[in-house]
């Protein structure tokens, strides 16, 4: 086996992504730009503020040459109103993903999305949605790992006391980890259709991946005989199933 | 209209993300979708890795001219030019093993039609076919070649099992959708069709979601 | 179904109750009386592999053409309705392994071959409800003190006292491997978070 | 009552003991003899009773002669999925060791050592000094060349490097006991007691186990 892991990323390997995250720095040494693999860093300058994936903000923070601000969602007052969502507004579902980053921002290149097709769209960790101008009150798609890695390393950069945060993390942890779990729970039943965890975190699909889609995989081979039968059925019938009522709210 | 889509108009090779991120981004989601589908996907057909292969050759050399300069600012640039390349090898290293180990594992299914053996990169179809006859000409010398004639083949699909393993195409995946749009999926009780959102995350079969995947409106996570 | 796939050549080993629909002078070995003649309405248990083959097959040698099949088949007692009726009232507290260590394994095959509606109902309840109660011991087992501790394979080193061992024993394959991804993903996550604070 | 089929399920539960073991257990040689034989044989019996129909065996008409060819001919197939799994699972695992960046030698002088430790004389595998059988000794060989080449196309990846992705490339470490002089990739640094230095950890491993250098953060 040239691999041996399993099939979807692993913890290191979701980290591993999460530090390709943007976030914003406050520079304490000049540092003319470097030409990196992945583009051109911007000269920084103290004391203003500059953009650099999570991992090179890391290295520079190790070395005291620069502090990280952290994401406005990251804030006591953010996490509480996230946890509040989810456990009062919406007990059975993960709150929202940050909103999609508006057109271009001429003021901000780079940070454009899609275009035209000829465009990559960009999707996180490569969308701006752990910087400074991110979004308070939506958890982005990284959210534990970049929380963990700033309280880590960058604690002395909080807003609040680390600890603080931390709780609040744990809380939000415990929230959503039940949630997790009762995702399989429904497949017992007839009549289940489309599952959608939108707003699930990369580290939580990290854990529970395996266990998840081994349910669904099983329950899928248990009702192949069934699944096909009605299938053939509904061919004799002449094709009522041809669209299920649902609109079609393509939106585009 | 924003300035990007004006600048478009007037120069159709303009791209508001600038190649090197774009070709992460690109690099980044095609490991992504290689370590989570339950098959081999296209090699990429823009020449994405020849491209970051030849970066990384070109910055490794970089790196050594620079070594030895101990003037302890340019050493802080090595530092972070060595880790991003150490970075960027890894996920090369683990897309291509992502790879192999699929080809491994269906060798003969990869290696049965002209558009499976389209998906493999030359290199990976030269390694496919060896591969193969090396593992045939194992079986071969440990037993198989004491077996009656009729019942040496290794491609044989008649009887209830096909010899020509084949990946499961109805697994299960976590899909994110990158534009809106219809989302159609079967299942065991009822199939059936959404106007899914941007950045929505569903459970599909790899079957429904692979068209998505293919037409760039969704991703694998 | 994948051919050299070890779970399901071992799946194909299961046996199943078969009666023999013709007198057939040289298998009377496969009834442990290999003189006689193996006479029509013996009823052996022959395995999957050749049960399968044995009843699609027709006599007539032609595949294709319908005509009488060698043998018959009945659902293999792991499957019969004693054990479905236990299954409806309490899924947790059947041990299927001890039925079959292919259970759900064995199950498909027989869906495949006949039509089975109210089992298929039965076995999906039963999966889905088993899963979650192998996901929540799965977590305690990933839990505190159980470092660098392989994920073992019998349920008597998992480390769960009591009822939860006694249920962990009784998983079949398909469930055994569930339980390893649920509690591996959990180590996994745990480890993570240890290591996040070290670097 | 032993049937076809039976021996060959042997060899399949052997694969699947091998597959949760970190070390490949012997190679069944007697057992995969065995096994072939037994295909040798059925084949055998097949032509015999076939002979006597001289190419015009009608199976309508001969029906417990055709069931008989068919129990015949899937016990023959059987055997050969079981021989086959057999030898393909444990290709895979030493696949998976020359991956690892194990060789032929590694492979059949550590299999040895195993079993000597485990008081297992060498004459319990069958005679063999290896738990490798001869055939699998040269798959090993040349499937590590076959790896060999299709590395030497990617060079500066390093394929058969670390799954694990990078992290602490460099880290800071105070130095213990003076070590001298140490080349790394950028230079040489003089290692004096107490002095601190921010080092690719690749260049000191070696230097922190043996206690001079000590990590920090």
């Amino acid at each position: 086996m040239a691999l041996p892991l399993p099939p979807g990323l692993t913890h290191a390997e979701v980290a591993f992504l999460a530090e390709m995250e943007m976030v914003t720095i406050v520079p304490r040494q000049r540092l003319e730009s470097m030409d990196l693999l992945s583009g051109q860093t911007p000269p920084l300058r103290p004391p203003h503020r500059a953009q650099l994936p999570l991992w090179l903000a890391l290295l520079l923070k190790k070395q005291r040459r620069a502090n990280i601000v952290p994401p406005p969602w990251l804030h006591p007052a953010s996490l509480s109103e996230i946890i509040h969502r989810e456990t009062k507004e919406n007990p059975q579902t993960f709150s929202p993903p940050p909103p999609p980053p508006a057109h271009a921002n001429p003021h901000d290149p780079g940070h454009a999305r899609r275009l035209a097709d000829a465009d990559t769209i960009l999707s996180p960790p490569f969308q701006p949605s752990c910087t400074a101008s991110a979004p308070a009150g939506y958890l982005p798609y990284h959210w534990l790992e970049v929380a963990e890695a700033l309280l880590a390393h960058a604690g002395d950069d909080m807003a609040a006391p680390a600890g603080e945060v931390r709780s609040l993390l744990r809380d939000l942890v415990e929230v959503r980890a039940a949630k997790m779990r009762s995702s399989t729970s429904v497949l017992g039943g007839a009549e289940n259709g489309l599952m959608e965890l939108t707003g699930v975190g990369a580290i939580e699909l990290a854990e529970s991946r395996a266990f998840v889609l081994g349910v669904v995989d099983g329950v899928r081979k248990i009702g192949a005989g069934a699944e096909a039968a009605r299938r053939e059925d509904e061919e004799q019938g002449g094709g009522i199933h041809d669209d299920d009522g649902s609109d079609d709210d393509m939106g585009i | 209209m924003d300035i990007d889509d004006i600048l478009r108009e007037v120069d159709p090779t303009f791209h508001a993300i600038p190649q090197e991120k774009r070709d992460l981004q690109d690099l980044t989601r095609a490991w992504v979708a290689e370590r989570c589908a339950p098959e081999l996907l296209q090699w990429p057909a823009n020449d994405l890795f020849e491209r970051v292969n030849e970066n990384i050759k070109r910055q490794i050399e970089k790196v050594e001219e620079m070594t030895g300069d101990m003037d302890p600012k340019t050493n802080f640039v090595l530092i972070v030019l060595q880790t991003e390349l150490e970075r960027f090898k890894y996920l090369v290293r683990s897309y291509l093993r992502a790879r192999i180990a699929k080809i491994d594992c269906h060798t003969l299914h990869y290696l049965s039609t002209d558009d499976l053996r389209s998906r493999l990169s030359e290199m990976e179809l030269a390694y496919a076919t060896r591969h193969q006859a090396l593992l045939h000409n194992h079986y071969l010398s440990s037993f198989l070649s004491s077996f009656p004639p009729a019942l040496q083949n290794l491609n044989d699909t008649a009887g209830n099992v096909t010899m020509i393993d084949a990946p499961d195409l109805d697994s299960a995946v976590f899909v994110r959708l990158l534009r809106d749009t219809a989302v159609e999926a079967r299942d065991v009780d009822v199939d059936s069709s959404t106007g899914g959102q941007e950045n929505a995350i569903y459970i599909l079969r790899w079957s429904d979601a692979k068209p998505l995947v293919d037409a760039g409106s969704a991703e694998l996570v | 179904m994948s051919y050299y796939d070890i779970d399901a050549i071992l799946t194909d080993a299961e046996k199943i109750p078969c009666t023999f629909q013709l007198d057939v002078p040289d298998l009377g070995y496969l009834d442990n009386t290999p003189t006689q003649t193996l006479k029509t309405g013996s009823r052996i248990a022959l395995p999957l592999w050749l049960a399968e083959m044995l009843a699609i097959a027709s006599s007539s040698g032609d595949l294709d053409e319908q005509g009488k099949s060698f043998v018959t088949f009945d659902l293999p007692p792991a499957l019969g309705n004693d054990v479905v009726q236990a299954l409806k009232a309490d899924p947790r507290a059947v041990p299927l392994r001890d039925q079959s260590a292919h259970f759900y394994g064995l199950a498909t095959h027989m869906m495949d071959l006949s039509e089975e509606q109210e089992l298929a109902t039965v076995l999906r309840k039963t999966y889905v409800t088993r899963a979650t109660e192998i996901a929540l011991h799965a977590r305690k087992v990933g839990g505190v003190g159980h470092h660098g501790k392989s994920t073992a394979d019998e349920g008597s080193n998992l480390g769960v006292g009591g009822a939860g061992e006694e249920f962990l024993r009784g998983l079949d394959e398909w469930e055994r491997k569930l339980f390893r991804k649920a509690h591996d993903g959990a180590k996994a996550g745990k480890e993570w978070m240890e290591n996040v604070k070290k670097h | 009552m032993p049937m076809y089929g039976d021996l060959g399920n042997k060899l399949v539960q052997h694969a699947k003991r091998a597959q949760n073991l970190a070390q490949l257990p012997a190679y069944q040689t007697e057992l995969v003899r065995a096994v072939t034989r037994e295909v040798r044989d059925l084949d055998r019996d097949v032509a015999s009773m076939l002979e006597p129909f001289q190419g015009s065996f009608d199976p309508a008409a001969e029906q417990a002669t055709a069931c008989t060819l068919l129990v015949n001919h899937l016990s023959m197939r059987r055997n050969k999925r079981c021989l086959l799994a057999y030898h393909r699972t444990r290709a895979d695992k030493l696949e998976e060791l020359v991956w690892g960046g194990s060789d032929v030698v590694d492979l059949a002088g550590q299999q040895q050592a195993g079993a000597a430790a485990n008081g297992v004389p060498a004459a319990a595998n069958d005679g063999q000094s290896s738990s490798l059988s001869p055939q699998e000794e040269d798959y090993v060989r040349q499937y590590g060349d076959l790896l060999a080449a299709y590395k030497g196309q990617w060079t500066d990846i390093d394929l058969t490097g670390s799954l694990d992705p990078p992290r602490d490339l460099f880290i800071d470490v105070r130095v213990l006991k003076d070590a001298g002089e140490i080349q790394t990739e950028y230079g040489a640094i003089n290692l004096t007691k107490n002095s601190q230095f921010y080092v690719r950890q690749g260049d000191v491993e070696r230097l922190i186990a043996q206690g001079y250098l000590q990590k920090l953060g």
